[in-house]
């Protein structure tokens, strides 16, 4: 695997977005600008995601998280009306957390760089497999011409992963009817018992 | 309604927000304020703030004569200027006991009943704008241009107008009055078609007000309602029918009246008086004789005997009374006007309270408030 | 400070390079060379980033962004393992990365939502989201 | 990575002055889509305004009025008269707000809306920029993702009925989504792709437009798009005459003017999607027969097809608006729960065993990921969509509906449809 030139460039861009709106995301004071900067981390991955030919998880991607999830915390947000937090915004363990993470982020990168060491920097033998270009030709009929990620991935889910799959709708159904009941008010229960 | 609390400095409740409807709103009818108490969307307690256009007519009147009074009535409900004006001239001739000529009379119920109409479609249009079809606001506004028209050319003014005088009528009927009125009676049952084809069988407009706002007969009457809120609920009460004003013992009409008290009925019931009240203006306009149009023995100073007066009409909105108080003088010595939306207002609390934000536009829609009328 | 650097320097540019001539040239050459190391270490960054959130802010809703942004970086790992893997097998098993992706986005809504739903009902009984007044199993 | 955008025409690399000196790959790859894109744009936001133009004249014809005929000849210069005022507004910043999320929201709004453009299939062949295999889902992602300018619009104005409008339109608009989502499965099953462009092809190759097949698909796909693009009679987050103008009451000026472009550039994207998924996109029977295959007349009569077919669903969107009165919220969110949602199901089920039921029958041959019907394959699949998917999900859902009414929170009453009121002389 191997992105050279533009997507290089582009895969900087992505993360150096990524990981700058995650810094602010932790550190800022209000929980509505919280989820638009990691909105734009995520909709940076779903950008790294492309780089990678993973087109689908890309959709997948913005269309659950930020469509889906990320509208839900901020519906939350509005609902219980959180407003900036003048005094406290971290807790009192924020120096030992933030030592404990930085800590671990010493030691993840440091095994990172053990575990991976001569693979990184180095030019990459000219033998390794290079990203598929692929040629387009017909003017009419562009469908052999686009990816077909999409269609990889869903033989792949509907038959090696078919198992999986359905516990994952399972989880889904427990997920609804927890929240359903965890969320309603105490009057609506009373009309439904 | 012993149960009215302030709302508008509540203590904060998390659970509960407190949305301020208005002054300016569009959907409150003029200066309106409602101060909503909300869970979620679900109104829980509502109050109404009055009085942002309060003139203090009922004091102004008591340093005019009774003649200068006659125009302020006109302000009052501007949607009805001409019932409200009959309603004072009515009371100062009922305190004077004067006999006004017939051609006068059945002048004033074409005017008054034409005005019905023209009060009906602005609350047509209203109300349908309110619940979000626009296209009927428009088309009940062609129709009440026509009306409007007409008025023009009688009164000489579109909205204040004013031609009803202390024994009769300042001016005849101009040339030509006759046919236009006939003319514009037989083309507004064709749009008043029009607008049921929009409204009537429309799921939207059924689910909008079916069910919506409902006020029982009882209740309806220990708070006071008149007109067609009340016949909505319904009680079969007209003052034109229980106690006839004018020639209204001459013509005839029916009276209609709803089963269950919601948004939809009102809303039938004013459709039916629209053309009940198309009927009254066709056997007047049949009916006209000749004559004088001012009574002989009008006097030029009026100076209604000691003692107090009550006279009420059907306006548009319900019944308007005027309670005049004469201590023998050229002004009177209280007046106090009985405003049919101010009554029917107090029933938007009892209307309104379970349901949602969007049907209290509606049950606000559906009493046909005029502000003027209410601040007075 | 500069013995540090000295410590730091050789594993962040490997030693050997250091002394080679043209180093300048190498590590640029090295950078716009992204392979599979790069997403490690980016996923890593924002792992921590996720954690240093979870364990520092006050807001439950922020900490389940966090937990959000933590389940995102393995996303990251898993595409990139994907890729890694369809070039290195041609072909065979290659989307498997990508389809635990998916399973992981589906719970992660699950959480979301269930974890939104336990704020929500505490919020309506007292009337706070941050973490540390939450400390009471019953009330 | 895959090329996204398709090949430029043959002409192009050829034009007599820049073919000299830009590389013919550049000139294919590059400036190509640069053209297009710039046209796009230039036409998709005149097209914008002239609707503006169009919905004030069509409601004016509606309602018995004139309509604007003041600014040019008839009225039509009226769009840039009204831009010119919102540019020239005074752009307001209410004192409270949340000022970056306020400036950013609009911005959202807008870019959502015209980034979903660059994947719909104007046209054939080099009518279309960029054909990618997630075609839907980067639709139905942008789309929702526009969302959040709406809801972060409304939230960062601190103004009641901004909020309101916001929440309403939260809840509406995720809703929907799910409905409309689930709409275009049951089409999917015919097209086997993703790619829009592939999905008219598709229904080029059956020759047949797939509404044939997903009458009921159809539709819901329709209330949805009316529902996701917040226009009557699903106007919640902006009815006026609730919520004074609901998300963007606060709003003036130029950043107003950008949610209302959104707004009809999404009315623009759903029409448009209606008609790729649906209406056959730029396939019209016998237009193959007119012009040869891939020419450039072929290609331009494509996206004139197109057009048409899409200004026909706008002309429907303006219809309904003007005509129909505005559903409370907890009606609307009752016909999406309720009523979109399951029919959804439904079809997508009845859909998909007819299918299967057709392939066993031998009426359908599915190879090479994509279908081939005989005739009674056709008959037997528009036949069965009408008769019987249509009714059953009728008297289901009326059935389902009719029961569940006892968990109901508020009293439904039965609507009557000829209540008449009583009259006493």
């Amino acid at each position: 695997m191997r992105l050279v030139g533009l997507e290089a460039v582009l895969f900087y861009l992505f993360a150096v977005v990524a990981v700058l709106f995650a810094v602010f995301m932790i550190t800022a004071r209000n929980a509505v600008h919280s989820a638009l900067l990691l909105i734009s981390t995520l909709v940076a991955t779903a950008g790294l995601y492309l780089l990678v030919n993973a087109e689908f998880v890309a959709g997948v991607q913005i269309l659950i998280y930020v469509g889906g999830v990320l509208v839900l915390f901020i519906f939350v947000i509005m609902l219980v009306n959180v407003k900036e937090e003048d005094t406290n915004m971290f807790t009192r363990q924020l120096i030992v957390g933030g030592a404990l993470s930085f800590f671990l982020a010493l030691g993840v990168i440091a095994i990172l760089l053990q575990t991976q060491k001569g693979n990184f920097f180095t030019l990459v033998s000219p033998s390794a497999p290079k990203i598929e270009q692929v040629q387009s030709s017909s003017n009419i009929s562009p469908s052999h011409n686009i990816s077909q990620n999409t269609i990889k991935v869903g033989q792949e889910l509907y038959t090696k992963t078919v198992l999986p799959f359905e516990i994952a709708s399972l989880i889904l159904l427990v997920a609804i009817v927890g929240a359903v009941h965890l969320a309603r008010e105490r009057k609506q229960e009373k009309i439904y018992d | 309604m012993t149960e009215i609390t302030d709302i508008t400095h509540p203590e904060i409740d998390t659970n509960e927000m407190i949305l301020s409807m208005g002054p300016q709103h569009p959907s409150t009818h003029g200066v309106l304020r409602v101060v909503l108490k909300l869970d979620g969307e679900t109104v829980v307690d509502l109050d109404c703030e009055i009085g942002y256009l309060h003139r203090g007519v009922e004091k102004i009147c008591e340093h005019r004569n009774y003649q200068m009074i006659a125009p302020y009535f006109d302000r009052t409900d501007y949607i009805a200027a001409v019932s409200n004006g009959l309603c004072y001239v009515e009371t100062v001739e009922k305190s004077l006991a004067l006999e006004i000529p017939l051609r006068a009379q059945y002048l004033r119920v074409i005017l008054t009943e034409l005005n019905r109409l023209s009060s009906h479609l602005l609350w047509l249009a209203t109300h349908a704008l309110d619940i979000g079809a626009v296209t009927v606001f428009l088309w009940a506004f062609r129709e009440r241009e026509e009306i409007l028209k007409i008025f023009e050319n009688f009164f000489g003014a579109r909205l204040t107008c004013h031609a009803f005088r202390i024994g009769g009528m300042t001016y005849d009927a101009y040339d030509g009055f006759q046919s236009q009125v006939k003319e514009f009676c037989d083309r507004f049952p064709k749009c008043l078609e029009d607008y049921e084809i929009m409204l009537n069988t429309n799921r939207i407009w059924l689910s909008r007000t079916v069910g919506i706002g409902i006020i029982s007969a009882d209740a309806a009457i220990d708070i006071g309602l008149t007109g067609p809120p009340l016949r909505g609920s319904g009680i079969e009460w007209d003052i034109r029918k229980a106690h006839p004003y004018e020639c209204y013992a001459d013509l005839e009409f029916d009276i209609p009246y709803g089963e269950n008290g919601d948004t939809y009925d009102r809303y039938l019931v004013r459709m039916e008086e629209m053309r009940q009240s198309r009927r009254i203006i066709l056997q007047a306009l049949e009916k006209l004789p000749d004559g004088p149009i001012m009574a002989p023995k009008a006097p030029k100073v009026v100076k209604p005997p000691i003692g107090e007066y009550y006279h009420s009409i059907e306006s548009p909105k319900g019944e308007l009374g005027i309670y005049l108080v004469s201590d023998g003088s050229t002004q009177p010595s209280r007046l106090r006007i009985r405003p049919p939306s101010f009554i029917n207002l107090q029933a938007l609390r009892q209307m309104s309270i379970g349901h949602l934000v969007a049907d209290v536009v509606a049950i606000i829609g559906t009493l046909d408030i005029v502000l003027g009328e209410i601040d007075r | 400070m500069i013995n540090i650097f000295n410590y730091i320097a050789p594993i962040l540019l490997q030693a050997e390079a250091i002394s080679a001539p043209g180093i300048k040239d190498r590590v640029l050459e090295g950078l716009f060379n992204v392979n599979i190391n790069n997403f490690l270490v980016l996923s890593a960054l924002l792992f921590v980033i996720g954690v240093a959130g979870v364990l520092t802010r006050r807001n439950v809703i922020v900490i389940f962004m966090s937990i959000e942004l933590i389940l995102n970086s393995v996303n990251i790992n898993l595409v990139a393992f994907s890729r890694y893997w369809f070039l290195q097998s041609e072909g065979k098993n290659a989307y498997m990365g990508e389809i635990f992706t998916i399973f992981v986005i589906v719970v992660a809504a699950a959480e979301a939502v269930v974890g939104l739903g336990i704020v929500i009902a505490f919020y309506r009984n007292k009337e706070t989201v941050a973490v540390d007044e939450i400390d009471l199993m019953k009330w | 990575m895959y090329l996204f955008f398709l090949t430029a025409p043959t002409w192009f690399s050829k034009l007599p002055i820049l073919s000299d000196r830009i590389d013919p790959m550049v000139m294919d790859y590059v400036v190509w889509p640069l053209v297009q894109i710039g046209a796009l744009l230039f036409v998709v936001l005149t097209l914008i305004a002239y609707l503006t133009l169009a919905e004030r004249k069509i409601s004016a014809w509606i309602q018995v009025r004139i309509g604007p005929n003041r600014v040019g000849p008839e009225g039509l210069l009226q769009p840039l008269a009204d831009g010119i005022k919102l540019l020239l507004k005074e752009d307001l910043i209410p004192l409270k707000a949340d000022k970056e999320i306020f400036v950013i929201s609009p911005i959202i709004a807008m870019v959502a809306a015209l980034v979903a453009l660059a994947v719909i299939p104007w046209g054939a062949a080099w009518g279309t920029i960029s054909n990618i295999d997630i075609g839907l889902l980067f639709i139905l992602a942008v789309s929702s993702f526009g969302v959040l300018g709406i809801i972060l619009g409304g939230w960062a104005s601190n103004s009641k009925y901004s909020l309101l409008g916001a929440l309403r339109s939260a809840a509406q608009m995720v809703s929907y989504e799910v409905a409309m989502g689930l709409a275009l499965i049951g089409a999917l099953m015919f097209t086997k792709t993703l790619a829009l462009q592939d999905m008219v092809i598709s229904q080029e190759r059956l020759q047949i437009w797939n509404i044939l097949f997903q009458p009921v698909g159809f539709l819901i796909y329709l209330i949805s798009g009316v529902a996701e693009t917040n226009r009557a009679p699903f106007d919640l987050p902006e009815a006026e005459s609730e919520l004074v103008a609901g998300y963007h009451t606060e709003y003036s000026g130029f950043r107003f003017s950008l949610f209302f472009i959104a707004e009809y550039a999404n009315m623009l994207i759903v029409s448009a999607i209606a008609v790729t998924v649906f209406l056959g996109g730029w396939y019209l029977p016998g237009l193959s027969y007119l012009f040869a295959p891939g020419s450039t007349l072929f290609v331009l009569a494509s996206i004139g097809v197109f057009g048409l077919k899409t200004l026909a669903l706008l002309y429907l969107f303006f219809w309904l608006r003007w005509s129909l009165p505005r559903y409370r919220y907890d009606q609307l969110m009752e016909l999406s729960w309720k009523w979109m949602i399951p029919a959804a199901l439904a079809n997508i089920v009845l859909t998909a065993s007819f299918l299967v039921l057709g392939q066993e029958l031998g009426l359908i041959v599915s190879q090479n990921n994509s279908l081939k019907f005989s005739i009674g394959g056709y008959v037997f699949l528009i036949s069965t969509a009408f008769i019987i998917t249509v009714p059953l999900i009728w008297i289901i859902l009326g059935q389902i509906n009719q029961r569940s009414r006892d968990f109901n929170l508020r009293e439904v009453q039965p609507l009557p449809m000829n209540r008449k009121v009583n009259k006493n002389n």
